[in-house]
């Protein structure tokens, strides 16, 4: 590790401007108030990542579709968000007559604080994590799994039959997509032997011949990191697995009754959502706050962190722009019958990984067993359903 | 494909009790057409689709006629096995107030379930048999059937700045309904829209 | 099969990315208020009253025969015939439209009112930016409002402007062999008569 | 109601499965959910409901609601002239103007008697195949768009019609509302320039229709969500009238260009493609092999179009009285049989005047297709049926 001190001191500087900050109070307040300042941070920075995703998530769609998308408000359209903003918090507030107006208010505001605290545990660089628990991984998707309390409650309280049928959609979906998203990520857990994300991050930050040991370069990784990406789709319901929300079938799923700022707050909530679960995902898979190669270590760790970030953010968008969404029942069919036993395999292999020693015979073996578990169980489900392309007669 | 003459023979001799008639066509364009009685009505239609000469198994268009003493409706009918067509039939009702009805042949060609019930809407033939004899176009509860030429436009005045002519003249009885002053001409209207 | 049909959709996706920033062929928006195209010779928008030369009433072709009114789908046109007559371009005693009015809130743009008119008065413009603040008056354009000289008509519609211009032309050598002729006749018997 | 039980007893000898769909009965408890998909849903074009009976998410019963844009074009039309009535038929569907037209025309013509010119027929068929084209590409981007595909296909879709409208709009001076067709031949010709410039836009066709099927025909999740789903069976689609693309995904062989050969379309080399399932899957790929088919036919029509006038020299303008008698003229329009049926008696306007729309009587079989299916599935039938409500509503 050959850092000059200046990138040691950028890679720190948030650390370090902690510190300073801290260091005015009296050493008894000192940790209370580190944390605060942490929290803050994290409160801050999200949703102005929020903004900027809404509008490159526009104009990449737009551009993707060939249009050329939000470029009126500031030089390219940079501060649509802003004028989104505005828009939302002085729209009328509706609240449905019918509603169960105090679960209806609390519901956006759950889902917002749920899908916050799974920031807690993500290490976003070297030495910036907020609380480095022992058991992170397990906080994280307890944390995650009361973010579908908030759909139901959004989708039950506000009485109306569009929401209720998005919040069952939304429930049973990510209910499902948990499985699958655990089991993926157990793998890890198998292979680092220990729960805690730093841990995980550490694991993955060493080099042969410059190349990384991320987990994704394994076969087991890769496998996991594909399944793991599908759940994420799912749990944070982004196309093609935004069912809940399917416009075209629901108008606008549970959130169908909201307006104005509390619609803004789901759609917050949402997108701070997808920023976590793909911070956890590049925390397991891709090597976290890592370099991609070893002479690339002078550049701050969070600089690696957040693009990796944004790299999965525009492979969602992208898959947003491109791909139809499937029902539900193919939906649920797909996370059981084919995601959850593709994970059991990946556990076999990765077992098989750690036990089989070094060596290029455990490469070829794990790869051979996941393409033909991956292969067959593709290929029977879609001769099982009937589906494939079709040549077509001509009439004379 | 045979001729009206022939089709009018074949029938007569597979549905004994049928009343057909051709009805002239002075126009080349199409043929003349078969005017059938009501009552056998259905039965003929069954011939002329399970005929296997005929064939006649799709029913393109049935739409309603107002003439002055009865109302009409007229089918055309195709055959997409043999490819031919067009075979015109046409039924009469007695009259155009009382005796409206008209056996429905929805049940031998399904494709004249939203066309019936349009001339329901809009003709206000009644199709007995057809099996969800609902308005089609305007809303449940209207009364009157708009496409019939003695259907009176309800008054429901809508501003027009060029006014003339009939509009002209129902926009100066709405304004006498509605206030005491008349408009005269389309300009004079303009500060009360 | 396994996946392989999205990964082509994908490609094909960050094709169309990459080359709306690079392709014209792919990226056609036109950003309106800043870019404008220029409207295409047939374009039509709503119809105008040609007139000749410089002053709008005395040159205005139209003769108030009411075709155009009659023969309006939407009936968006309103023509009320003067009591006196006038001399035409051609010179011959005609009436005039003592009131012309189309509401463009309900014409539809169809053209059939050039088409049905003999007289070549009645035109379609190209002017496209019409809204108005006034939903009723704003949208009533009175003969004056349509009175565009056939310079303009030249300009928006040059080919057809020309055909017009020629058929006119004719028609008027042709009048004026005719009164030429009758005028001849006249003398002719004038002086026959004399004799 | 003996009147019905007189009409089961006549056709007892013959049950027919196709004549009320199916009556659902729920699985177990409980009630119903009655839900009404329309008019303010966002895949019902704004002017369609559909009201839905949900046992879970599966279809119990489905009943159409029409007329939110209802008009009575027809009383419009027997108010006024045979030409006042052109413009408004741009008015129908307004995806495909042309074609709306060219049945109009077609079916005066019968009734007048009228010739059109060759170089009229030509142009006629260049424009209605463009039409086709556009609408088949713009109905495919729908159904995805229903599908959930966030309006991408739909988008490249829109860009290929762009310049298609491009052309129209350079023609006959107006995008979608073109009024073109006039009884006797076509209200303007066509430019050597015009000519060239659609022979380019012809050639650039077939790549989009490739990248149409790199982007969805073998993708995963179409098939998966289209395969299968909203089967409508030859006989019943026969019975029911439906006509068009989804009659031939069904798989019956019945195109009007073949059948009646009207215009000039029996000169064309052209294949029918047909489907075996007469699914929502072989309703988009009949489509797509139409668009391919429809250029074929385009490049034969700008090979060979001759030079003359594009107005027959008997048709008039003004002062049209047809004679007396009645014409059904239909073509072969991009959603179905679209047939005009004129009685006159003499006079400058007609006594009946009739559109036979193809999507309305399309959605004849909307209920036999949905029932027992998932919710998601009916907007994806109803997408596929591929209407448009200006001439559902008429």
């Amino acid at each position: 590790m050959s850092q000059t001190p200046f990138f040691e001191n950028l890679d720190q500087i948030f650390v370090l401007l902690q510190h300073w900050l801290v260091s005015f109070l009296p050493t008894s307040w000192q940790p209370a108030a580190g944390v605060l300042l942490s929290v803050a941070a994290i409160v801050c920075l999200f949703p102005a990542l929020f903004a900027l995703t809404t509008v490159f998530e526009r104009k990449g769609l737009a551009r993707i579709q060939n249009r050329l998308g939000p470029n009126r408000v500031g030089p390219f359209g940079i501060f649509q968000p802003i004028a989104d903003a505005i828009k939302s918090l002085t729209k009328e507030d509706i609240v449905p007559l019918s509603a169960d107006a105090a679960v209806h208010f609390l519901a956006p505001l759950l889902l917002v604080i749920t899908v916050f605290m799974g920031f807690a545990v993500l290490p976003m660089g070297r030495n910036m994590v907020l609380v480095d628990l022992d058991a992170g991984l397990l906080f994280y998707f307890a944390m995650g799994a009361s973010s579908e309390l908030a759909v139901f409650m959004a989708g039950w309280s506000s009485r109306n039959k569009y929401s209720l049928l998005g919040a069952m959609r939304a429930v049973a979906q990510m209910i499902s997509y948990e499985v699958p998203l655990l089991l993926s990520s157990v793998a890890v857990v198998m292979i680092t032997g220990s729960l805690s994300l730093t841990k995980i991050v550490e694991a993955q930050n060493q080099y042969t011949w410059g190349l990384p040991h991320w987990y994704i370069f394994t076969p087991w990784g890769f496998a996991g990191f594909v399944m793991y990406a599908i759940a994420t789709t799912a749990e944070t319901n982004r196309s093609p697995f935004d069912l809940p929300e399917g416009e075209s079938e629901l108008v606008a799923g549970y959130h169908t009754e909201y307006s104005g700022f509390k619609f803004a707050l789901f759609f917050l909530g949402e997108y701070v959502a997808m920023f976590s679960i793909s911070g956890l995902g590049t925390t397991l898979f891709l090597g976290g706050w890592s370099a991609p190669l070893s002479f690339l270590t002078w550049i701050p760790s969070w600089i690696w962190f957040f693009s990796k970030l944004m790299l999965s953010i525009f492979v969602f968008i992208w898959m947003r722009g491109t791909l139809p969404r499937l029902r539900q029942d193919q939906l649920m069919n797909f996370a059981w019958k084919f995601v959850l036993p593709m994970c059991l395999v990946n556990l076999l292999v990765a077992a098989l990984w750690r036990f089989m020693g070094d060596g290029w015979l455990r490469w070829v073996f794990c790869s051979a067993i996941l393409i033909a578990a991956y292969a067959g169980m593709g290929l029977g489900e879609m001769r099982r359903q009937r589906l494939g392309p079709r040549s077509y007669r001509y009439a004379e | 494909m045979k001729t009206v003459e022939e089709i009018k023979s074949a029938i007569e001799a597979a549905v004994p009790e049928a009343a057909v008639e051709i009805a002239p066509n002075p126009n080349p364009a199409l043929p003349h057409s078969l005017r059938i009685a009501p009552e056998c009505a259905l039965a003929v239609a069954k011939f002329l689709r399970d005929d296997a000469e005929l064939k006649l198994d799709y029913l393109s268009n049935v739409t309603g006629v107002d003439w002055p003493e009865s109302l009409e409706a007229v089918y055309h009918l195709y055959s997409v096995e043999k490819k031919h067509g067009p075979v015109v039939i046409r039924m009469h009702t007695v009259n155009r107030t009382d005796q409206v009805e008209l056996p429905s042949l929805t049940p031998v060609w399904r494709s004249a379930e939203f066309q019936e019930r349009e001339i329901f809407d809009l003709y206000g033939i009644v199709f007995t048999g057809h099996p969800d004899l609902r308005r089609l176009l305007m809303w449940e509860g209207f009364k009157d059937h708009p496409m019939r030429r003695d259907y009176v436009e309800p008054d429901d005045f809508e501003y027009e700045p060029t006014a003339h002519d009939e509009v002209l003249k129902r926009t100066q009885t709405h304004q006498a309904m509605v206030t005491s002053e008349p408009i005269t001409s389309s300009k004079g209207s303009e500060g009360g829209a | 099969m396994l996946g392989e049909g999205i990964l082509k959709g994908m490609a094909e996706t960050a094709k169309n990315f990459f080359g709306s920033y690079f392709s014209a062929e792919r990226l056609t928006t036109v950003e309106y208020p800043e870019q404008r195209i220029a409207p295409y010779e047939a374009a039509r928008v709503f119809p105008f009253l040609v007139f000749d030369g410089s002053d709008w009433e005395a040159g205005m072709r139209c003769v108030a025969c009411q075709i155009c009114e009659k023969e309006c789908p939407p009936k968006c046109i309103f023509i009320e015939k003067s009591k006196d007559k006038k001399p035409d371009a051609l010179g011959k005693q005609q009436f005039y439209p003592a009131r012309f009015d189309i509401d463009i809130s309900v014409c539809m743009s169809c053209q059939i009112c050039v088409e049905v008119c003999p007289f070549e008065a009645i035109k379609m413009d190209t002017e496209y930016e019409l809204s108005t603040d006034n939903r009723f008056g704003g949208l009533l354009l009175d003969r004056r409002q349509l009175a565009k000289s056939n310079q303009y008509y030249h300009q928006i519609h040059p080919a057809e402007a020309d055909g017009v211009d020629a058929r006119l032309a004719a028609e008027k050598a042709k009048a004026d062999a005719k009164t030429k002729i009758t005028a001849e006749a006249k003398t002719a018997a004038i002086a026959g008569e004399g004799a | 109601m003996s009147e019905m039980q007189s009409h089961s007893a006549i056709l007892a000898d013959k049950p027919e499965s196709w004549n009320r769909p199916a009556v659902m009965e729920p699985e177990g408890e409980g009630e119903l959910m009655e839900v009404a998909m329309g008019p303010h849903h966002p895949s019902t074009h704004g002017v369609f409901r559909m009201d839905v009976a949900l046992d879970g998410e599966r279809v119990m019963r489905l009943r159409p609601v029409f007329g939110y844009l209802h008009r009575n074009h027809e009383k419009i039309a027997e108010g006024q002239s045979y030409l006042a009535s052109m413009p408004y038929t741009d008015r129908l569907d307004y995806i495909c103007p042309i074609t709306n037209n060219w049945a109009y025309a077609l079916a005066v013509e019968k009734l007048a008697g009228q010739e059109v010119p060759e170089r009229a027929e030509y142009l006629r068929v260049i424009l209605g195949e463009l039409t086709r084209f556009q609408n088949h590409a713009s109905s495919i981007g729908f159904l995805t768009q229903e599908m959930g595909a966030m309006g991408t296909p739909l988008m490249y879709a829109f860009r290929e019609r762009e310049k298609i409208l491009d052309l129209f709009e350079e023609l006959t001076g107006a995008r979608m509302m073109v009024n073109y067709m006039r009884f006797g031949g076509c209200r303007v010709d066509a430019s050597p320039g015009w000519l060239e410039r659609t022979r380019k836009v012809v050639a650039g066709l077939a790549g989009f229709v490739d990248e149409f099927d790199r982007l969805l025909s073998t993708n995963e999740i179409l098939m998966a969500r289209t395969q299968g789903v909203g089967v409508l069976k030859a006989e019943l689609a026969v019975n029911a009238g439906v006509t068009g693309p989804m009659l031939r995904a069904s798989g019956v062989n019945y195109d009007i260009r073949k059948v009646d050969g009207y215009g000039i379309y029996n000169r064309f080399n052209f294949r029918v493609p047909l489907g075996d399932h007469g699914d929502v899957y072989d309703r988009y790929m009949i489509r797509m092999l139409e668009m391919r088919e429809s250029i074929g036919i385009l490049q034969q029509a700008l090979r060979e179009i001759p030079a003359g006038p594009v107005m027959s020299p008997t048709a008039k303008l003004r002062g049209f009285r047809p004679k007396r008698g009645e014409a059904y003229g239909r073509i072969e329009a991009p959603k179905g049989e679209l047939g005009f049926y004129l009685i006159s008696n003499g006079g400058p306007n007609p006594y009946r005047y009739r559109v036979r729309p193809p999507s309305l009587i399309n959605l004849t079989v909307l209920e036999d297709m949905c029932l027992g299916v998932n919710v998601a599935d009916v907007v994806l039938i109803f997408g596929s049926v591929d209407i448009v409500l200006g001439e559902v509503d008429r």
